[in-house]
């Protein structure tokens, strides 16, 4: 009942005016098949919550040329000239969150805590007009739950209960936003049947995930290609 | 002399102990890793969600999933492990950290930290800095000592958005090792050929000079 | 008559839509399982950290590590996944189960609950009701209509400790099945054999008589 | 550098009055051999921070009878008649946690969130005194985060890094347990060479745990041994 069958049925009850969620670290881990169909949808006036805006002619940043997206929720999002031209005409409205603040609101978001205390951003533009605490001596922020009406999410392998497995830093933000999101859409690599992941070792609970579907012809754009030279070893990190 | 870029990473790697767990910012900081000798036992973290940074891939072994913070293609150490964002800030913000190294362009007397609002430039984001410096145990900030029009970077109040408030143990620059105390800045060690004065003078903040002050030790 | 557990179990098991989250208390509640029809897709949820149990194993299939949270040794569905405590009550408290059925001993006309505290017995700690109440989309309580003695367990206001408050939407009992609802507490259905002024007679709180008052559906 | 190799030694430096975070779940999980190891050396007026108390012979219930435990924090003290006694006796302290506030006091003192606000208890005396607050119309009580000085974890394999797996629903309190505490310990069934888990599906990253010790002769004793008959079906859950 979770598999989806094409990402344009996937995603056709998504709103203009909607708020998604959409995963990825950089160009890692970006649901970039259900971001080529909000594409296609044309939906507008989206609320986006990601960790960063791809680039100019790949992943969220695709949106952005059509002004899909009316505001983005992004702990960075310094790779993409049309974000900069947009925002700067204030075309663009900006939340910027400390990393790890983003990605405990969506964590708090999905797991039924409204609000919590962090060090991150005491002190600085982004905590300006937020309560702050003291406790043992240091103080705090109080920062509010993220959710969203749509989560996309991709993932390696899926099943058809819902269950995730992600690939190495592919993870990043996709296991918070599945539990954030009323309704989590998730791509994946390889669609598994229901019993072949092991129980021990699954990342994304299939609860979280509404629906899935199957994808193929994965581009994984690089970012920043550093090599060493083979049996070299500098420079070595 | 001032340091060279690579002498300052030389430099931050001797802060770097067997045994730490070590998060390095995007950047200068990046390069430490090449400086950390091979009888140390040092595990990096990227905040990406990977505790084991290894070497940069062979083309062979690039895996596009597999990246640090900076977005470069790296691969694992044995024993490393992956995890989401939410568990890597935890591991973060949650003290576990040993040090941090990252970059700055200015720090007060107080240990304030500004590094991510270039001025003049599109504003990025802050990224996980603001995360980094309240949770690693030591924040350590590598920086050229002066701006490129010779202001100093270490100064009594930051004129930049800070990225923290207090968080600075210590600064490594081109020309001096500073440490941020209760009482005040103390300078621990000077590049060679430069003189106390040389330094302050290009220091907004009075230093107070350690009796044990040294020679930066770089190759 | 009124209903046996089983009976109580069977009926509650009715709340179950196929697609369903569930998340069974201990004793009574954890019998509904075996009355959820083969044709509904029903996942049921362990707050130890399992999401699909399975029957209970046989002698060959025991794993001491394979508990649910009775602690009885349990089997898992195809398609289960494994978690800690923190990701479990994440999940509950996070509105993602659809529906937990639990036992009671006390439910108050605004739907606060009592069930963790046994008069007269050491008090053994709430477990993990308290946090079930509060995050499951649906409550529905089960349990006998009156005490040993013969009193109302559904009251005006609780007399024991509470579990939640204004937490219940359901009622399940040998007699009856009663919803919580902002006009207060509404007589859905009735045991065969029982009248309503009956069942009224043992319920502390006035009664609302739904107008599709049915008779309780089991075998 | 993390490799010890007796119980008495990965303990050694536990001193009387120490809080300690013990994992497990009922019987399962439970870090058998480092409470064995502690019943050994006699530590004393400890408080300890566990989701159970074990029972009379087995597990954490055998520091009852010698008398070793001045406090206990859990959701669920049931199976235990010495507890009771104790407790009656005023001789025991007894702080009571809903098992997910529980689960998530500990995962806050790993995670450096000083407090958080949760619905569990609200209206009830285990929320008496606490703070409450209105969060879009309903009423959360604020709950702080809860470290120790060490922490004892079990876990299926354990590698020299310091990376965990669990087994089943063994998994339960310890990852949280082996973050929120200045030492954690954990003994291991089986020890591998580094590098031989995969970092895909590691539970608990080795950055968390500073001691492993391998161990053997596992009682893993079971509370309620419920089985159906072979091939049947019922009582099926």
């Amino acid at each position: 009942m979770k598999i989806r069958t094409s990402i344009d049925e996937a995603i056709n009850d998504i709103q203009d005016g909607a708020t998604i969620m959409a995963g990825g670290f950089g160009l890692v881990g970006v649901p970039e098949k259900l971001i080529e169909g909000l594409l296609r949808k044309g939906t507008r006036n989206l609320t986006i919550i990601s960790n960063n805006c791809g680039i100019d002619d790949y992943a969220l940043g695709t949106l952005l040329k059509t002004r899909q997206i009316r505001k983005m929720v992004a702990s960075y999002v310094g790779e993409n000239k049309e974000f900069e031209r947009q925002f700067l005409s204030g075309e663009l409205e900006l939340e910027f969150v400390p990393q790890g603040t983003l990605a405990e609101r969506i964590r708090a978001g999905g797991a039924g805590i409204p609000a919590f205390y962090t060090p991150a951003g005491v002190g600085t533009q982004l905590a300006s007009g937020k309560e702050t605490r003291g406790f043992n001596g240091k103080e705090y922020v109080l920062e509010t739950a993220l959710t969203a009406d749509f989560a996309f999410v991709k993932a390696c392998t899926g099943d058809r209960a819902g269950n995730l497995v992600y690939n190495k830093t592919s993870c990043n933000f996709n296991p918070m936003m599945a539990a954030a999101a009323k309704v989590t859409v998730a791509e994946v690599e390889q669609l598994v049947d229901t019993g072949e992941l092991d129980p021990n070792f699954i990342h994304t609970p299939g609860i979280y995930v509404q629906r899935v579907i199957e994808c193929s012809g994965y581009e994984k754009r690089i970012e920043r290609r550093t090599v060493r030279v083979s049996g070299g070893n500098g420079p070595c990190h | 002399m001032s340091l060279t870029r690579e002498q300052i990473a030389q430099r931050a790697a001797q802060e770097i102990e067997s045994g730490f767990y070590v998060n390095l910012g995007i950047g200068i900081p990046t390069l430490v890793a090449n400086y950390i000798p091979d009888d140390k036992h040092v595990v990096l973290q990227s905040e990406n969600g990977l505790l084991g940074i290894g070497p940069y891939p062979t083309e062979a072994e690039i895996d596009p999933e597999l990246i640090n913070a900076g977005k470069e293609t790296i691969t694992m150490t044995p024993g490393a492990s992956l995890f989401c964002s939410a568990e890597s800030f935890a591991m973060i913000r949650g003290g576990h950290i040993n040090l941090s190294i990252l970059g700055g362009m200015e720090v007060s007397a107080a240990g304030d930290l500004a590094n991510w609002v270039v001025p003049g430039k599109m504003v990025k984001g802050p990224g996980g800095a603001m995360d980094l410096v309240h949770g690693a145990q030591r924040v350590v900030i590598i920086m050229e000592h002066c701006s490129k029009n010779g202001q100093p970077k270490i100064v009594n109040n930051c004129s930049l958005p800070l990225t923290g408030k207090g968080v600075v143990n210590r600064i490594i620059t081109d020309r001096a090792v500073i440490d941020i105390t209760r009482a005040g800045l103390v300078l621990k060690e000077i590049a060679l050929g430069y003189s106390v004065d040389d330094v302050q003078l290009v220091t907004e903040s009075k230093l107070i000079i350690d009796p044990l002050l040294k020679t930066i030790a770089v190759q």
